[in-house]
């Protein structure tokens, strides 16, 4: 089974032919607000990057809906194995934009403890999201062993990775959907195919026709959807989270979108993206678009928009101010965590870096003694 | 106590670990059906079930991926790696991701999780059955290195991988998986992951070695004790993390030191030895600090006893540091 | 496109429904003396592997009309990227036996100067047959990038990469593919499906419907054919084979059939495969398949069969004696081919080898002095 | 002599290779329509068309292997990495096949290519666009590796690389891509693949560095002369097949040495020149080997200025052992 014509909910008008996704008018609400977070969120850490309070970020406009949608199908007791542009499903399951902030600004706060760039999250709680890595596409393999365990246990878990077109080629995609579907283990595979990798096409990527097709050459389902279409993608989403809870396996999801930005703060899409692309996705953005239907339904009107993002807005800025705020990593962070217990000699190197910090009237020596 | 062979210590070890905890499983390619290329887990799916012991599709990746998530939700994988050879497809998901998962987490998700391979010449395997790729690992912060050259040391440092909290690449050294034999306790014991193992005790030339150079080594003493040289053998066993100041200590008992491995020379494990004694006891070095490796190049077939260090070659460096 | 029934010409009885091979009467039977010495060759390596005479072999009863077939599909200007179950393509372009027995002894005159195991053939006269390596999968990008080359200069010449069914899990195969058809190159994918890898089955290695629809992942062909049937090798491979030669980029053909031994002198299948399988497969043995054939057309009697087989048995008796009485190679090609010129460091590391060889009084340091 | 950056002589070392020869070819991630990450490549696809210069689908095996395929068929491809971090995917066709073949072959098949990468700290990349792999290359016989430091090198070791009959990794130290400027002459000029470079003559302790480190250790040098010790700098530049002789020769000038670089110490590249000393020049060490790394840790963000060496570090260790 694979379908190669993308599944669309949400028509223009708003309408959406009888669809019943489920949700209270709350939850309704709760998504359209962990969209907007993702969107105001993302407007300012570009304006920090351009200002220079953070070193990195990556936008995420256009894809909101599909990284809400996709979460909305999740249970708390379910993970997520994200890529750098997934946020949304952080917060749309609880995750504070303040301890994203902390990340942001790589402080004492951040739970990756400032080692990672920014972006690069890493959550237990409320629901597993898991560390992200740089390396594209190492996560995919990784869902499946976590499913595989359990499965192992009895556990109805479902694992959702989710990786961009260019994940598609990397080592991790070909390793992890074939283990996936030999065990069958309860996974969905989203990919993202928002155009682009970097500067790559899709047309450069791979010569097959879309990436749902591609589920094929591992004897598991694959589904192609509206990826700007929130109710689409939770549709699409729900149903393998079902399929994979029940038992039935693996399933590989392409949500169709397009990303509005830069690939990162750090480049420059006009060199090589057609600005009528931009023009015709723009008409398509997620967010005006569910918000006919919210309108519609009779859940928004102007005003509370405009209150909404006001709040939202607010709170953002103030976890970006608290997180500016917090402190450095403690200059012993770099020597932890390397494992479970210091060995001798990173005691020693620790010591060294004190000693050598203390000599230099660097603050980060404190008192000068290694600490762990 | 009985007396197995080293594969056969490996093999109880790995049967202990799985009846301890039911967390415990073990795949890999062959590692089921067949019991794996050399039957080291041979018995292990009868006993465990196709669930704890089974085999994989052909993909290091694929293995070392899924085994790390095992691992970070809950079991106590041991990957199999049918020759060390092949586990470069696996690299990145090692060295990247098994290695660096604690730390860039702040230790929210981590990797509790074993490697097992054979590694090393001897059984003319020409370039691709017979590397010695320690050094790739031990430069590697996050990730921990085991050699075991005696049956018991290899139940009891499998063991003790199996139960630490971080990713451990237990290298096992092919050549002797029958070719020594040595008494083993029954049931569970473990080896300090951080412990140096003294062969022979001496006074004359300190030898540094592991895995499959251990014999080598010894065989090399015995030579040069008519020759009324002494030779100190210590038994790195845990490459990474390593207990340096066992090292150091060792190499001052006699000024005089030779390193031994299988492996090319040129960044190889044996320069690190050098290196940290140059760099904490030069003053005590009363000759230069030899390396008896593997030579520079890619690992031939033919001529593979050319290549391997042996007896004689230890012997000519032991020689040369006592006699300098 | 991708097939899931396996194309079939030869019919039990002999008869091919009409199929025309496009081959002389020669030709014909240089096919099946092709097959034949494959067969006689591994008869042959395996006694002196049980007699400790050479240190490995790799049997191949049961794939030679799949090798032989699809050899017969290229040029001599075509490239073959083997897996070590492929060398009857090297004989059927005319590599001779005592080549591929230096080879197996390792000898001086192995044109890999011995320094691989058993099996692994490099050779490029009278064709292209690439240095066979260890590691499954890697030559398939690498048999993608020399066909961009190829087609980069305007040459016509195909690439051949011939992989096992274990091998379509491995990195190379993803990427290989991958590349080629979004390159559109020149290169025919040979999946040899012979039921196991070591003693993995093909459900344990793979969900999917078989291995040809793993073609619809890369956006190129994907055919079957039954591999036990030299025709119906020819035919699709000479199809694939001409579509690349055009610019119609590449093809994976999947050959159906069944590894009759171990995976090697140091395996027991024994131990996994069933012994019903290796009777039903016996049953479609592709060697007295071809034969009927040849029978039917007039063109071998048992007698001149016996002839041919005493011959190509002679042959290969004769190519083992002389590789065996071949000496071994200097002890300088330890330390040559590493680089195109000797390094320093290698010159003295090779002294070193020669000084000790000398006072170990081994006949392997010559005069003493270090050749290079 | 047009005054050029890293940045711009690589550049200028591709074009004149493509230029002087049509088999020279360059790919890789984001290579072709945006010039690179870095924006290396720029204007390079404009120049030679997408035959010659192009982007690949996201997968460092394939980038390589494809490379390895071309490069035996008569073409000399530049496959570019886009960080070093990432070229671990492809470890396996770097470290078992390209660097491999001509061995394996008997010389019938070869892989004359370039992998061109940056490598290295000083941009905040955290732990995977930050690190120096560099010791992971050179324990692989058959690669060659080399680091440049100026722009005049960067040109002159790429057009070598680009001629050169072996795999060449080219490791371009990202910080100083930017951050210096040189001299660099016009059209195609090449420096040789085992030579180092004295960056600085000096009698009193020895420095050996490479890559972004070399500024940093002649920052050093310029610091310790105002304490009345005169280091004698090394880039070591071509990092393997290295000439080891003339390291042996700069240790012994001084008989005062100290390793700089960037990657973990353990097992780390400094580890095998301190060895080599230790082997070849021990008795003329008046000082014990110090090195100056960064820590045996994965490579952190916020604190980077911490973890990588800086000049008070090396000035440390200059101090320590000229006053040994
Ligand atoms: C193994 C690896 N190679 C290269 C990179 C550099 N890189 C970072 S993102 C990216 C493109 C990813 O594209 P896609 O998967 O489509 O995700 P998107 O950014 O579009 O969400 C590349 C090449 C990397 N991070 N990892
Ligand atoms: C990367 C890698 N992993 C593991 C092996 C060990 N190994 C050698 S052959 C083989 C099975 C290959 O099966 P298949 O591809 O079906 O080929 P066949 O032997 O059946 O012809 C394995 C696992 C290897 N050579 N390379
Ligand atoms: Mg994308
Ligand atoms: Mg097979």
């Amino acid at each position: 089974m694979s379908t190669t014509e993308p599944l669309t909910v949400i028509e223009p008008d708003g309408g959406v032919n009888g669809y019943d996704p489920g949700l209270t008018e709350d939850e309704l609400l709760h998504c359209y607000r962990s969209m907007l977070a993702v969107r105001l969120f993302d407007e300012l850490c570009l304006k920090l990057q351009r200002s220079g309070r953070i070193g990195f970020s990556i936008p995420n406009e256009g894809i909101e809906a599909t990284q809400v949608g996709a979460a909305s199908a999740l249970r708390k007791s379910d993970w997520i194995f994200p890529s750098y542009r997934d946020f949304g499903m952080a917060l749309y399951h609880g995750v504070s934009p303040v301890e994203m902030m902390h990340n942001m600004f790589g402080n004492a706060a951040d739970s990756a403890k400032g080692r990672q760039m920014p972006v690069h999250f890493s959550f237990v709680e409320p629901i597993r999201f898991y560390s992200i890595s740089s390396p594209i596409g190492t996560h995919i393999p990784q869902a499946v062993g976590a499913a595989y365990a359990a499965k192992l246990r009895g556990e109805d878990t479902v694992m959702l990775a989710s990786f961009g077109d260019g994940g598609t080629s990397s080592l991790g995609f070909h390793s992890g959907l074939n283990f996936a579907a030999v065990w069958k283990a309860p996974v969905v595979f989203l990919c993202q195919n928002n155009g682009y990798a970097i500067s790559c096409t899709v047309e450069e990527q791979t010569a097959s026709d879309g990436f749902a097709i591609k589920a094929q050459a591992y004897g598991m389902p694959g589904v192609v959807v509206d990826g700007n279409d929130l109710f689409a993608v939770r549709k699409v989403v729900s149903e393998a989270v079902e399929r994979a809870r029940t038992g039935g396996g693996p399933t590989l999801v392409e949500a169709k979108t397009f990303r509005m930005g830069g690939h990162s703060t750090s480049d420059d899409p006009r060199s090589y993206v057609p600005a009528e692309l931009f023009e015709s996705w723009r008409a398509k953005d997620p967010i005006p678009r569910f918000e006919k239907y919210l309108a519609g339904a009779g859940l928004l009107t102007s005003d509370t928009r405009a209150n909404l993002e006001k709040e939202v807005r607010a709170e953002i800025q103030d976890a970006a101010r608290q997180a500016e705020a917090t402190a450095k990593p403690g200059l012993e962070t770099i020597f932890s965590d390397v494992y479970a217990t210091l060995p001798e000699h990173l005691r020693r190197q620790g010591q060294e870096a004190f000693d050598l910090a203390a000599r230099k009237g660097d603050a980060a020596a404190g008192g000068g003694e290694f600490p762990l | 106590m009985p007396t197995l062979t080293l594969l056969q210590a490996i093999n109880d070890g790995l049967k202990t670990s799985m009846r301890e905890d039911d967390s415990v499983l073990l795949f890999g390619e062959d590692v089921g059906k067949k019991g794996g290329v050399f039957l080291v887990s041979e018995g292990i799916q009868a006993e465990f079930g196709k669930e704890r012991c089974f085999d994989s599709p052909l993909s290091e990746d694929g293995i070392i991926g899924t085994a790390i998530g095992m691992a970070m939700n809950g079991l106590r994988p041991i990957a199999e790696i049918q020759f060390q050879d092949f586990i470069f497809p696996a690299f990145d998901q090692i060295v990247s991701e098994a290695a660096k998962l604690r730390y860039r987490s702040g230790g929210q998700y981590t990797a509790p999780m074993v490697i097992r391979t054979p590694y090393g010449g001897g059984i003319r395997g020409g370039l691709y059955h017979s590397q010695s790729g320690e050094a790739y690992f031990c430069h590697t912060p996050g990730l921990k290195v085991v050699v075991p050259s005696t049956p018991h040391d290899a139940k009891g440092l499998l063991i003790a991988s199996i139960q630490d909290p971080d990713p451990v690449l237990f290298l096992e050294p092919k050549a002797l998986y029958r070719a020594v034999k040595g008494e083993v306790p029954e049931g569970s014991y473990t080896v300090d992951l951080t412990s140096l193992r003294v062969v022979r005790e001496g006074e004359g030339v300190t030898v540094f070695c592991y895995g499959a150079m251990v014999p080598v080594c010894e065989a090399a003493a015995k030579e040069a004790e008519k020759n009324g040289i002494d030779c100190h053998i210590v038994d790195l066993r845990t490459l990474y993390p390593l207990d340096e100041e066992g090292v150091i200590e060792a190499a001052k008992r006699t000024g005089r030191v030779v390193v031994v491995h299988e492996a090319p020379r040129f960044c190889g494990y044996g320069g690190e030895i050098s290196a940290m004694i140059a760099e904490s006891a030069i003053e005590y070095m009363e000759a230069p600090i030899r390396r008896v490796t593997g030579f520079d190049t890619p690992f031939p077939n033919t001529l593979e006893h050319h290549y391997l260090p042996d007896k004689r070659r230890v012997l000519d460096a032991v020689e040369f540091v006592h006699n300098y």
